[in-house]
């Protein structure tokens, strides 16, 4: 319970600094940083304290299975430490990073529901409660993306990335379904134990893991991280690097156990992992912004933790945790680092960020020391990690597949160092142009607390990354327990020094080879162009609206002529059907009626076919009045007395509205407009006019029960007063439709009467509008 | 009786037909009005006749509704065909 | 109980009465806040009735026993829109007062607002055929005066569109209760659906699609939908964000009568590739338009569409969820016109290309808009997404892969759309040509804001509440499933 | 409009007498013949347009009616109560009650409580008719004759 | 249901139909008008037996009361529909002078950007492309 | 006593009542005959009004009830005050044409 509520803590800071703290956003800030504190150390006792993993459901919508369940194990509480004090480095770098930005505000905000969402996420123990909080993951960061709005760029960047990890999410959403329909259970525990197989399981595995790619940016969804580049560094640093692109990660882990057998899963998960890695780690070679060249560093990290937890052997599980961390921290650190450069220089470019040397020494230092570890050297953490990942992969047994995914992260691992190195050389380098570094330095003058808390996270880092390296056994031994959280026999240890064997061969070789590569490779390549991934979906979206248009521009002409022609001829099929089923056998019920209905009858058929023909307005309207009064003689032929009246007067007053409202529209002017094919109303026309008596003699036909009718005829005059049934049922046996049948009218009345007021209106004011010019 | 009846129901059947024609002949508005006009009368006929044979009291109403209505009809024709002209 | 199920009517009815003859400004409003809110009040206890005793409730007009007069039903489905329709047109009236512009100033605005409450209220409590029709004809009425209440150029345009076809379909309806009477003597909920089973088949398809095609006009489903885009975003705001949130619900309301009570599972696979087509074509159309209005338009159609799919699904796992969906779109729908209501109001465009930066100017504002449109668009935790997964979940135990694919990318391109208003609209610089002062945008018109707050808090409500009141739309969905006993409360009721 | 003498005197004594006769006698026996609040509200609209269209004010016993709203109104009030009524004394809206009432004279008169109701019906029919007439007639009629253009 | 009444039903939809598809309102109006006479007897011509009025204490066989009932209720709707829809064309033609309705102008703008999209072979127009 | 009576009545409300069918038939033949609308005008109301007077007689004689004779008269009196009305108007309207 206590780390519920260290989730929600997270979102009351949110909701205070975007609502009550708007005026002091570095209050809303340390009360973040209070709080981001306040859950690691609440992560770390409940973890210590318990014997089993503490869990906690709490309903939602049971009736859906819509639960959430949270369970603090061993990989919970990694990355929840993970999560919150990456978030807390973050968070206070951020303060003196927004120092003059009015956006700060908004980003404690995000910044802070977003930690709260991701922390839920890593809680998750369910898939459902998982994906509630990726989901939110996505908005949060669609908003931080998108912080600084008036950028086009920053736009753009965030609806990629929303809409990419959005489509994700939703195959990820039929996947949970699928799995909670087929095993009634969400639960990663439960569902292990179901051990899904079978074509069903395999798509849902399937579409989990889209739903892992796309949020990790694992091929061919690769394309959205370096664009959310676009973000302020801190955001950079802490969902686009640490935090959020290891959702993907996670769900990997989590769901490894369980689907890692169910045949596509291996490849998949491979082969997207090899590719990404490969991508990443050739662009990031290219790339001239030292936060590009990052963020593509990223993609290629998170392809070897793909591969890794998708191989799913214990080993492979255990490297995968280790390396998790290792990357986390030394990237954080190298994206603050930047950030550092950044705000120093104002210039992000690889050939010139070697001028930060004299000004921000410290700082250089510790990026250089991030660098190493991502590079994998001894006697940074990264090197133990990235060894243990070789022997895992050595070790396992998996044919084919694992050969691919070893000479894939061999491959990806020479891109690592290489475009590590590749970055040592510019920060060592010096720039060719340093006066213009100097001007923009001159008005650049962050006091000396901004300048520490700005270097201080970097530090950390990088120290961190050493000790961890030193104390690679010490480290080692705490990662047992999360892995074995998610593997049992996932069990293993971490060396700083794991003695001569085939990994460090390998190593040694990738080492040499990348470094050569890194440091050749051009600081100043401008072959930079949109990348692929980008414009394919561009063009995929614009696709999409133009087609979108083309139907739009078919299925609503705006033309109601249009429209009712095709309602009609739908009202036409529903009878037409019917007389298909039945057949045309009502046909024979027709009688010949009588000489006086037959002449009544051709009189209103004959008055009819004049309003169609004619013309002129008036005169249809009178011929439409002739059909009425035909058509009350049938009614009173018919015994309708009532029914007769009524006719003749409201036929009468349809007359004479007619003529109020058409005596003004003598004078019309008719335009030369687009108009309706007149043979296909005709066709029209004709169907629905054979089509709708067919049904009404069937249906007629079909009577077999009495009319309610008999109930009126015997209580009419008894219990009602009445002698005349139709008007009983008018008053009081169906009263309430009569009542409705006023309302109408008298809101048409009061439809007339604003029609008309509005045209007053309209008029008067153009008459004023007329006296204001002419005088 | 019962031929009578029959007899100035037929004669006017006739004239309502007369009537129809003159109003679906191409004619002016005027002359329609008066046709229509004609026609009420008519069927105000037809339902005297038929209300004194059927002795039935009910058509009567009808008639009294027929012969007030009967002429606000040619009275709103009257109206549109000055309006129309007076415009013109 | 059941006495005062016919009260949410009534009440209105009165009120607009009332106001015919008391025409003061200030005294309409009172009357009509004190109608709605007694309406409310008295929808409530119903529902809270219902709710506890699940039991239906039934009011029988003129007193008269048995199935042969008018009754008004109140089960699980009925009550519970009432509710979120009083709920809905309580605020939506609070918003309109806030609006302080010329078309609330109308003396007929008010009286036609409230017989437009109590045609939906009738709507959904209707036990007769004919009668759902009168409902059908007061609400739609009033719609018409409404949709026309400036009496401008693009509204009379749009009105006539809307008029002419709404008008086909009342005669569709008129006659397809008609020739139902024609065919089985009654037009009584409680007696027609062992009659109707008794018919042949033929004349039982003809009269069930006639019905469809009536109510899918109305509900706008494809290929029926063509006058709602193009009269719902002229309309006053306050009058679009009640047609948008109620009327086509009350649409799907009878779709969903119709398909559960008096043609059970028939003609499912129809009505379910109309679903599928209607979510998509509405979806396609969304994203298509450069005017909020228009969006938010295409994407009530592409809603029902879900609405929609789910009923042809059938089934109570189904059925519920469509329930689900029906509560939670409401008042969803609803605040996004409000909220679109607010930036015409104060820009003077509802146009993406004259509208930008509203984020910066007015944060309230933006989270007002979001959460809603998040909830759309299927964003956890928000409602729309449980109505959504319920939907999916629900096509997927039937086995309907195709709708439930479709429904997805439906989903997204809803996300597209959504965000394109975001992006558009609440980032970028503020437009230069806007009206907006620097005072900003909510507090000048605080009771538009209060209201839209209100609307958008009541589907957080329903998003926390989700677990009752889904446990109560499956409730419903039982009760709809179960025709016996539908007729037996209503032939035996006191 | 009709500028004969004989002619308007016609009208006033005559056609608007029996007119209005004619439509409170269909009204009252509405509940045994044909009639009733519909067709009486209709005959006496068809009064009032025959009035409209020969150039007078639709009026009663020479009192123009001007305010058909609160007519409108009134007639819905009524009808309404008419529903609404039964609700307070514990029974169904709409449910009616029969009176047997012994007046001098005419002897024992039954009298139901939905003749209210019609009555209701009977004023909204007669009002909506008046509403048309004031609205689209008169003040319609006044601005019609060129068109605007429809800005502002 | 007699063949002449048949015959009056088939013309008094079809007549109304083809007029209802009109730009003029004032015919739109008169298609209204005409569909609804058809759609009142054809309610009557189906729903019940011709007969004597249905007032009890008249001879013969009494005619089923209730499709008159609703008849009379639609006859009443519908002339307050054709009032409206007549006003509306008014109102219709003081502004524009005729009593037509336009086409949409949104969704003409729709059509004409998807074929100017379909002559540029797929290039969107500027307006579309996300900003 | 009563059989001759009822037959003179018979006899008498059939002679008007064919009398009056003639003249709506001479009235509508009228309407196709004459030259110009004026002269149809005079041509048609007057005797078409006189029939449906003389029909009324003939079917009042039928009715014994008050109130039946009552509508008789007022559908006569609607007659004899709504034609004239009637004819003025038109005839204003349709003018020399």
């Amino acid at each position: 319970m206590v780390f519920f509520a260290a989730v929600v803590a997270h979102f009351a800071v949110a909701v205070l600094a975007l609502i009550g703290l708007r005026r002091r956003p570095v209050i809303a800030a340390c009360a973040g940083l209070v709080v981001l504190a306040g859950t690691a150390l609440v992560v770390v006792t409940q973890a210590i304290g318990a014997t089993s993993a503490p869990r906690k459901t709490i309903e939602w919508l049971p009736l859906l299975g819509f639960n959430f369940t949270f369970q603090v194990d061993g990989f919970a509480v990694v990355m929840a430490l993970l999560v919150s004090l990456l978030g807390f480095g973050v968070l206070a770098y951020s303060i003196a990073y927004f120092e003059h930005d009015a956006t700060f505000t908004r980003f404690v905000g995000l910044f802070m529901a977003f930690a709260g969402s991701m922390t839920g996420l890593v809680l998750a123990e369910d898939l459902f409660t998982m994906f509630i909080f990726w989901e939110l993951t996505s908005v949060w960061s669609f908003l931080l993306i998108g912080l600084h709005d008036k950028s086009e760029v920053a736009r753009r960047s965030a609806v990629r990335a929303l809409l990419t990890t959005g489509a994700g999410g939703l195959c990820m959403l039929v996947g949970i379904g699928l799995l909670q329909n087929q095993f009634g259970t969400t639960s990663f525990a439960q569902l292990r134990e179901a051990a899904p197989t079978g074509k069903m399981a395999s798509v849902a595995a399937s579409l989990l893991l889209l739903g892992a790619f796309t949020k990790s940016a694992q091929f061919p969804f690769h394309f959205w991280l370096p664009g959310a580049m676009a973000a302020p560094t801190p955001v950079s640093a802490y969902l686009h690097s640490a935090t959020m692109v290891k959702a993907g990660i996670v769900l990997l882990a989590r769901t490894a156990p369980i689907f890692g057998d169910t045949g596509v899963w291996r490849w998949w998960v491979v082969l997207a992992g090899v590719i990404t890695m490969l991508i990443g780690g050739w662009r990031a070679l290219r790339e001239t912004d030292a936060k590009l060249v990052l963020a593509h560093s990223t993609v290629s990290q998170l392809g070897l933790l793909t591969v890794l937890f998708g191989i799913g052997s214990p080993y492979a599980t255990y490297a995968g945790v280790a390396h998790l961390v290792a990357h986390a921290i030394f990237k954080a650190g190298l994206f603050l680092g930047v950030g550092v450069i950044d705000h120093e220089l104002g210039t992000r470019d690889v050939s010139k960020i070697g001028a930060a040397r004299r000004s921000v020494p410290v700082s250089v230092v510790a990026i250089g020391a991030c660098l190493l570890s991502m590079a994998g050297i001894i006697p940074l953490f990264g090197f133990a990690t990235k060894e243990k990942a070789l022997v895992a992969l050595l070790d396992a047994e998996f044919g084919l597949v694992g050969s691919i995914a070893l000479w894939g992260i061999v491959a990806g691992s020479v891109f690592s160092v290489a475009y590590s190195v590749r970055l040592l050389h510019a920060l060592v380098r010096t720039p060719n142009d340093s006066a213009s570094n100097d001007e923009h330095h001159a008005h650049h003058e962050a006091s000396a607390l901004v300048r520490t808390t700005l270097a201080a996270p970097v530090v950390v880092a990088a120290v961190v990354s050493l000790g961890f390296g030193f104390a690679a056994s010490t480290v080692g031994s705490w990662l047992v327990s999360p892995s074995s959280a998610l593997d049992v026999k996932a069990v293993s240890k971490l060396a700083l020094w794991p003695g001569i064997n085939d990994a460090l061969l390998i190593s040694l070789v990738v080492i040499a080879i990348g470094a050569v590569i890194g440091w050749k490779a051009p600081l100043e390549d401008n072959s930079a162009q949109q990348p692929q991934g980008e414009r394919v979906f561009d063009a995929v979206y614009d696709a999409t609206i133009a087609g979108a248009k083309r139907i739009t521009a078919v299925i609503q002409p705006g033309s109601l002529p249009i429209y009712v022609g095709v309602t009609l001829l739908l009202v036409s099929i529903a009878p037409l059907s019917a007389t298909f089923v039945d057949g045309f056998g009502s046909l024979s019920g027709l009688t010949s009626g009588t000489a006086l209905e037959a002449s009544v009858s051709i009189i209103a058929i004959v008055l009819a076919l004049g309003v169609a023909v004619l013309q002129s307005r008036f005169t249809g309207a009178m011929f439409l009045g002739g059909v009425g009064y035909a058509i009350a003689a049938l009614f009173a032929l018919r015994g309708a007395p009532d029914l007769a009246v009524t006719q003749l007067l409201v036929e009468t007053l349809t007359i004479v509205v007619f003529l109020l409202a058409l005596r003004a529209m003598t004078r019309i002017t008719t335009r030369p407009v687009a108009r309706f094919p007149q043979i296909t109303r005709m066709f029209i026309a004709a169907t629905v006019g054979i089509a709708i008596p067919l049904l009404a003699l069937a249906a007629r036909d079909a009577r077999t029960a009495p009319s309610a009718s008999q109930e009126y005829f015997a209580r009419s005059v008894d219990e009602a007063g009445g002698r005349n049934v139709v008007n009983v049922i008018l008053v009081d046996f169906r009263g309430f439709d009569t009542m409705g049948e006023i309302v109408v009218l008298a809101i048409a009345a009061l439809g007339v009467a604003n029609l008309v007021r509005a045209a007053e209106q309209h008029r008067r004011a153009a008459i004023s509008v007329k006296e204001v010019a002419g005088s | 009786m019962k031929l009578v009846v029959t007899i100035c129901l037929g004669l006017l059947v006739l004239a309502g037909a007369l009537g129809v024609a003159r109003i679906v002949r191409r004619s002016t508005l005027g002359d329609r009005a008066i046709a229509f006009d004609m026609l009420t009368s008519v069927l105000i006929c037809s339902l005297l006749v038929s209300a004194g044979y059927l002795r039935d009291g009910l058509l009567l109403d009808l008639a009294i509704v027929l012969s007030l209505l009967g002429f606000i009809a040619s009275v709103t024709i009257a109206r549109f065909i000055e309006a129309r002209d007076g415009t013109e | 109980m059941s006495s005062l199920v016919a009260l949410p009517i009534l009440i209105p009815l009165v009120a607009a009465a009332l106001m015919l003859v008391v025409r003061n400004l200030f005294a309409q409003r009172a009357i009509s806040f004190v109608a709605l809110l007694s309406s409310l009040a008295t929808a409530t206890a119903v529902l809270v009735d219902v709710w506890n005793t699940g039991d239906i409730a039934v009011s029988r007009l003129g007193g008269w026993p048995g199935s042969f007069a008018i009754t008004l039903v109140s089960d699980g489905l009925s009550s519970v829109l009432v509710v979120v329709a009083l709920v809905v047109t309580t605020t939506v009236l609070l918003f309109a007062v806030g609006q302080q512009t010329p078309d609330e100033h109308s003396p007929y605005y008010h009286p036609v607002y409230m017989a437009l409450v109590a045609g939906i209220s009738q709507a959904f409590l209707a036990g007769d055929l004919f009668n759902l029709f009168v409902a059908f004809e007061v609400l739609l009425m009033a719609s018409y005066v409404l949709l026309t209440l400036e009496g401008n150029r693009a509204q009379i345009r749009s009105g006539t569109t809307y008029v002419v076809l709404n008008i086909i379909e009342s005669v569709v309806l008129v006659m397809a209760v008609g020739l139902i009477f024609a065919a089985t003597g009654t037009v009584s909920f409680a007696e027609l659906p062992e009659r109707i089973a008794a018919l042949p088949d033929g004349v039982r398809m003809g009269l069930h699609l006639l019905l469809l095609v009536a109510f899918g006009i109305k509900a706008a489903v494809f290929p029926l939908f063509s006058w709602l885009p193009d009269s719902y975003p002229t309309a006053p705001s306050s009058a679009s964000a009640v047609f948008a949130g109620l009327l086509t619900k009350v649409g799907v309301y009878c779709l969903i009568r119709v398909q559960t009570l008096l043609f059970p599972g028939e003609l499912s696979n129809v009505v379910m590739i109309v679903g599928v087509s209607t979510m998509a074509i509405g979806v396609l159309g969304a994203i298509s338009q450069h005017d909020m209005k228009r969006i938010l338009s295409f994407h009530i159609i592409s809603q029902i569409g879900y609405m929609v799919f789910g009923l042809g699904i059938g089934g109570a796992v189904a059925i519920a969820a469509t329930i689900f969906y029906l509560i939670h779109h409401i008042p969803v729908k609803t605040s996004l016109f409000l909220v679109e209501g607010i930036i015409e109001r104060n820009t003077g465009s509802s146009s993406l290309d004259d509208v930008s930066g509203l984020a910066r100017k007015s944060p309230l504002l933006a989270v007002l808009f979001l959460i809603p449109a998040m909830s759309l668009a299927g964003f956890p935790p928000l409602s729309g997404f449980l109505a959504k997964f319920a939907l999916v979940r629900g096509g997927l135990s039937a086995e309907q892969y195709i709708g439930v694919g479709v429904a997805i990318v439906v989903s997204l391109l809803t996300l597209v759309s959504m965000v394109k208003i975001w992006v558009g609209a609440f980032w970028g610089e503020v437009a230069p040509t806007s009206l907006i002062n620097s005072v900003g945008v909510l507090r000048q018109h605080r009771s538009m804001a209060t209201a839209t707050a209100i609307l958008v808090g009541f589907t957080l409500v329903i998003a926390v509440a989700a677990g009752p009141l889904y446990e109560f739309a499956s409730r419903a969905s039982d009760q709809l499933l179960n025709i016996e006993r539908y007729i037996s409360a209503v032939r035996s009721a006191s | 409009m009709i500028k004969s003498k004989i002619l308007e005197e016609l009208i006033d004594r005559w056609l608007t007498k029996v007119g209005t006769l004619v439509a409170i006698f269909i009204t009252f026996r509405g509940h045994n013949a044909p009639g009733g609040g519909f067709a009486g509200g209709l005959i006496l609209g068809a009064v009032f347009v025959l009035q409209y269209l020969a150039g007078q004010q639709p009026t009663i016993r020479r009192k123009p009616i001007l305010n058909p709203e609160r007519l409108l109104g009134l007639g819905l009030l009524l009808a309404l109560v008419t529903t609404a009524t039964p609700l307070f004394v514990g029974g169904a809206p709409l449910e009616s009650y029969i009176w047997s009432i012994t007046l001098p004279q005419i002897g024992k008169v039954k009298i139901v409580s939905s003749t209210f109701f019609d009555f209701g019906v009977f004023f909204v029919v007669v009002a909506v008719v008046l509403m048309v007439l004031t609205f689209l007639g008169t003040r319609g009629g006044a601005i019609s004759h060129e068109p605007t253009d429809g800005a502002g | 249901m007699s063949i002449w009444a048949f015959t009056l039903i088939a013309v008094l939809f079809a007549v109304g139909s083809y007029l209802l598809m009109e730009r003029s309102l004032t015919r739109v109006a008169l298609g209204v008008g005409v569909i609804g006479n058809g759609v009142n007897v054809l309610i009557i011509a189906s729903g019940s037996d011709a007969g004597e009025a249905p007032i009890i204490g008249r001879e013969g066989v009494l005619a089923d009361p209730l499709p008159q009932a609703l008849v009379l209720t639609a006859i009443v709707i519908g002339f307050a529909l054709l009032t409206f829809l007549m006003t509306l064309a008014w109102r219709n033609w003081t502004i524009t002078g005729n009593d037509e309705v336009e086409d949409d102008v949104e969704d003409r703008m729709i059509t004409r950007r998807a074929e100017q999209t379909a002559k540029l072979g797929d290039e969107p127009h500027p307006e579309d492309v996300q900003t | 006593m009563n059989d001759v009576f009822s037959t003179l009545r018979d006899v008498l409300s059939a002679v008007l009542m064919l009398s009056g069918s003639l003249l709506a038939v001479v009235s509508s033949i009228g309407i196709h005959r004459l030259g110009s609308t004026r002269a149809r005008m005079h041509a048609t109301t007057k005797p078409a009004t006189l029939g449906v007077l003389l029909c009324a007689v003939g079917a009042a004689t039928q009715f014994v009830d008050v109130s039946d004779i009552a509508k008789v008269l007022v559908v006569v009196i609607l007659q004899l005050v709504g034609a004239p009305i009637g004819a003025h108007m038109l005839g204003r309207a349709v003018g020399g044409k």
